[in-house]
């Protein structure tokens, strides 16, 4: 018998792209130095699919992607490597009003089939540019749909979900979970988007998180196991968002703290507050808490260890509700 | 040119003036929605860039006449495009984007509020070409003022850098809103920039609709026999406000009256075409009087069928259904 | 005796900018066609402090800002002048990551003061670019404040405080509020960052709000007077928030509603929600309402008249309270 | 260019490449928080671009070294710059921004991980300087990267506009991060661009200093004289990874072993101009060494100081109490 396969995030990641570019003649990556490249997930892929398949750009992100746009309106599925997510800003008209807008807009006629990848976290230490995680900004877009992994699996799944979808998906990753390790099947698979993943059950209080925290809060939920009994809810998918799991949680739990990596202020975890209070009031025993990055710029140096979402805070913020 | 094909482009003109005036009638009398871009004398530019081209090369209009004379030119109808300004269910868009075109069948893929959006979308269009091994152009048409745009030398490096299929067709009108191109532009062309990307330019007088459509040939030729982009820039006018419809110009600077109206009398592509083909006997006054006739008609029916179609006022749940694809 | 002075918004800005330019030879405006002007706010200013002070720019909004940005770091105060706020996405990474970090990345040693004026909300009927209001998105970027008025008067005082304020400030304006008069007296008068006002007092619900809604929750407060007594809040600012004017209205009404013309997804609604949760949840008797708009792009046409928050729907969502 | 500002850019070179060792030891060695993108022998062209600034020039460096060249020729002591890296409260950002340089007191107001952010704010600079009517310099540097931004074009644009007396010194070496040029750029030289605006402009051999250095005097006096800006494009070399610390080289290909050590061997610019003094009996062996003795001793010194100093830790609170000015 052999051991479940282990591989890691960015070749889970790799992965997901061989298969859609192999799968599909239309898919084609687009990015800065993806052929050098950057980031392992795109190593060797230029060899494999050919340089017309895996593009360099010049550092020019606006263009990026307002080509990949333009190639979507064609028909292509380009895939759209931002590198750091931070840097999707310098084309912010063109991901955060363009696309999101062009099929609405348009009379709901035309598809556009982007995916948008870009890592985000602390992980690099080197602050704000690097490490922003703009999933508050993305999924306040209409048009958008964002998501994030915590786990290979998941990020395989996503990113290929992602691929397929006929809409622009920006797909986020931890810059901190690169090279974590998990289990991801030889057999193809999909992890739909929008469907959330309950990474622990427990009965006495929910913890919604995503990426990199799902880590943190899994720790701090095994560190109250004695006391508390913890679910963990890991999102996965920003918008759409499942909030009928999240409920569902409630429903048991009827306590819920949102641990969000993102900045505090109008950002994932405030529009989840708002989805509660209106589908789930009467489910809540306590008001929700977030567990955010504060609202400060992210900084580096060693100040992102603590200012981010730590075990210790999520483990506080538990025991503080019992 | 031959003689069909320069009939084919005064003909155009024509068509593309008439619902030019069309338009600035509907949206001062309030039928219209929003605002509107006249053309005005400044149209020969863009019947010329696209009266060439075949159904399947792409085409990304200047948005001045919002984009009406090249999707005219393209062969397109556009009445479901008046349509789209008067907010009717039968509009292009459904309705919803007060002046967004969109005819994908016709390569005319939508567009964009944003100056300059429609150079880097060309580039995907031309890269898509590429991609596919095609022998299709892209026609990326704007004003000057879009080349004060980063997006426009990020345009420029990648066609340059790939051997895009692209024609960067700038129609210079001297104008960007209430700017003159002397205050916020270092030289009097744009296509002075092409150089610096190793693409060839040329500069053309834009009130001679006849010299456009030689450039315009010699560009779309360019392009498809894998020669790698090219720039063309037509020195045109603005004969009239930025805009009407709106609040806009509640601030604005009135220009020189005498000076527009002097250039609306002398400097009128129509007129000057109409004379050297009837002068070279190409058409007659009479042939010239009747695709007159039938434009101004053509035009007519246009806004009168957009008029008789609905108002599209879905609910929201319904709209809500249709925000992302595949919902 | 004479008449309370009547000003026109528009009018009421000119006279913010004339003031503020007129006691500080540092304070210059940057934009595109503001000599022309596209907008009657700028209308003569550059006859009166010459085009050194009143720039007219290429159409390079990434420039724009960067440009205002330097200048301020060397000391001047620039004010610039994005015509539509839906253009700063043009210049996205500028405003939202570089003008937000600078001061606190680099040590709080050094301020920042840009002012930024852009109008949004419908009024021009021409869809999304034009009408989307980004208060969401700037304040979920700390070190931006962000700020609207309602009122002629709000408006003159907003302006004045956001050029004089030592941060980069977004100064939104409602394009449907252009020509509106009110009330502006002849003596010199500041309207702070971070107060709220409430323009109606009232005891039974509290409605929060902003902008050209300020209008709309007064119409439907007056509709619904006889049965319910409505206080409204007008924000005024977004970041910073008046959280305790606002929790002091709640200690009365025990109920809340949120009209914002912004996205309803992690939009000020949202953070108002979560807030609200965090701070006064024992004050609510019911859960927070939200009347935003929907989360779909903003669309023209005879749509957007009721797309964004009507009167008819805040009144429905008051009188569902009752 | 005399003896004194010949020795003065041999020993500013000398410190450059002194603290670029010294920076790239302590990365590997795990005393410095993030990455540092090594310089090796490509700190030439920002020597000279930095040391015959005056006092009260704008100087936005090139991230290249993470512009410790510019700032160390400017005569900025950079101790504070270095414990920023060690994430230490006596860094120039109170050890909160890994590596943003911070010396308003010198006009180098601070950086940004953006590449081509650095040219908008430069253009900013300029502005200021004529709003003030002084006449202040701005040395804007980057790599030949950052004219990939569309923010390059509109700095140009405004630059060439507004006729700010700004130096645009691109330091090409050949590369973007893993992208050679040949693959993202359709010309061999980013200068190629300045004609199109109207700018002079200049290539010089980025491994001569003195080349550098001359070309750099010019510059700053065409722009100090009120000619506007200028480019100058210095040709230079990348003889090593992009970046090393974080996780950065995961996915990357080799790039040629061989030819990195000959280029190490043959086009070091610091041999060079040093054989070149030598020769021309500008300084002898005696000076170079000791020259390059208080280099090291100095680098040193700073790591040492900012090795000393305490790590900035402060509670959450503390910062939320500065992010905004005047809190
Ligand atoms: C990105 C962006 N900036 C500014 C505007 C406002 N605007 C609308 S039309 C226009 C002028 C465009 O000038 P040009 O491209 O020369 O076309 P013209 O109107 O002269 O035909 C401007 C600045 C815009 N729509 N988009
Ligand atoms: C806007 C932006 N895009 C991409 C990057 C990632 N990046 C960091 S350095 C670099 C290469 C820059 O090349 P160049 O300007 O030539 O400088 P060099 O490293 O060659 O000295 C890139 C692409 C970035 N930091 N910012
Ligand atoms: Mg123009
Ligand atoms: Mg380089």
């Amino acid at each position: 018998m052999t051991q479940p396969r282990e591989l890691r995030l960015y070749e889970a990641m790799r992965e997901a792209l061989t298969e859609e570019m192999d799968g599909d003649p239309d898919t084609f990556l687009i990015g800065e130095s993806i052929r050098g490249g950057t980031w392992p997930y795109t190593k060797g892929l230029s060899d494999k699919f050919g340089e017309r398949r895996v593009v360099d750009t010049p550092l020019a992100e606006t263009g990026l992607a307002g080509c990949a746009m333009g190639a979507a309106q064609e028909g292509l599925r380009p895939v759209v490597d931002f590198m750091y997510a931070g840097f999707m800003y310098q084309a912010g008209s063109e991901v955060l009003l363009q696309m999101a807008q062009y099929h609405f807009l348009h009379g709901s006629k035309r598809a556009l089939p982007v995916t948008m990848i870009g890592t985000c976290g602390v992980g690099m230490r080197v602050a704000h540019e690097h490490a922003i995680i703009p999933h508050g900004t993305l999924m306040q877009h209409p048009g958008l749909k964002v998501c994030m992994p915590s786990t290979p699996y998941d990020a395989k799944g996503l990113l290929k979900s992602a691929i397929r979808d006929n809409n622009p998906v920006f797909f986020l990753w931890h810059t901190g979970l690169l090279t974590a390790k998990g289990h991801v099947p030889e057999e193809e698979y999909l992890v739909p988007l929008g469907k959330a993943d309950v990474k622990r059950e427990g009965s006495d209080v929910t913890v919604l998180t995503s990426g990199l925290q799902v880590r943190n809060a899994l720790e701090a939920a095994k560190r109250v196991a004695g006391d508390i009994s913890v679910e963990v809810i890991d999102a996965r998918s920003f918008e759409p968002f499942d909030l009928p799991c999240l409920l569902q949680s409630l429903e048991k739990t009827n306590q819920l703290i949102v641990v969000d990596e993102g900045f505090e202020r109008a950002g994932f975890a405030a529009e989840i507050c708002a989805l509660v209070m209106e589908h789930g009031y009467d489910l809540l025993d306590a008001p929700v808490e977030r567990v955010c990055h504060p609202n400060m710029p992210v900084p580096g140096g060693y100040i992102d260890a603590y200012t981010m979402p730590t075990i210790e805070r999520i483990e506080a913020s538990i025991r503080k509700l019992f | 040119m031959d003689n069909e094909q320069k009939t084919l482009l005064l003909n155009n003109l024509i068509r593309a003036m008439a619902f030019d005036r069309m338009m600035l009638r509907a949206i001062y009398s309030g039928s219209m929605v929003g605002f509107y871009h006249e053309g005005g004398i400044a149209l020969a530019p863009g019947v010329a860039a696209a009266s060439f081209l075949r159904e399947d090369d792409f085409l990304a209009p200047h948005y001045r006449a919002h984009g009406l004379a090249h999707m005219i030119a393209k062969g397109i109808d556009v009445t479901s495009y008046v349509a789209e300004h008067m907010g009717r269910a039968a509009g292009c868009c459904a309705g919803r984007s007060s002046s967004h075109y969109f005819y994908p069948e016709s390569r005319v893929y939508g567009s964009s509020a944003n100056i300059g959006a429609n150079l880097v979308t060309s580039v995907g269009y031309g890269y898509a070409a590429i991609y596919k091994n095609t022998d299709q152009v892209v026609m990326a048409c704007t004003g000057d003022g879009a080349y004060g745009e980063g997006r426009a030398h990020e345009a420029l490096l990648m066609a340059a850098n790939w051997k895009l299929p692209m024609v960067f067709w700038c129609e210079n009108n001297g104008m960007s809103q209430y700017s003159p191109i002397e205050d916020i532009f270092p030289k009097a062309n744009c296509s002075d920039l092409a150089a610096g990307y190793g693409i060839p330019a040329k500069v053309v007088d834009g009130q001679d609709l006849i010299a456009c459509g030689e450039a315009a040939l010699e560009a779309i030729a360019h392009a498809r026999r894998g020669d790698g982009p090219i720039f063309i820039e037509c020195m045109t006018l603005r004969a009239q406000e930025h805009a009407v419809g709106g609040l806009n110009n509640a601030g604005s600077k009135a220009r020189d009256p005498e000076l527009m109206a002097k250039w609306k009398a002398e400097r009128d592509p129509l007129e000057r075409a109409k004379a050297a083909l009837i002068d070279e006997g190409v058409i007659d006054g009479a042939r010239f009087d009747s695709m007159n006739e039938a434009a101004g008609a053509e035009a007519e029916r246009a806004l009168e069928s957009a008029k008789a179609s609905e108002k599209a006022m879905p609910a929201v749940d319904e709209l809500m259904a249709t925000v992302y694809a595949d919902a």
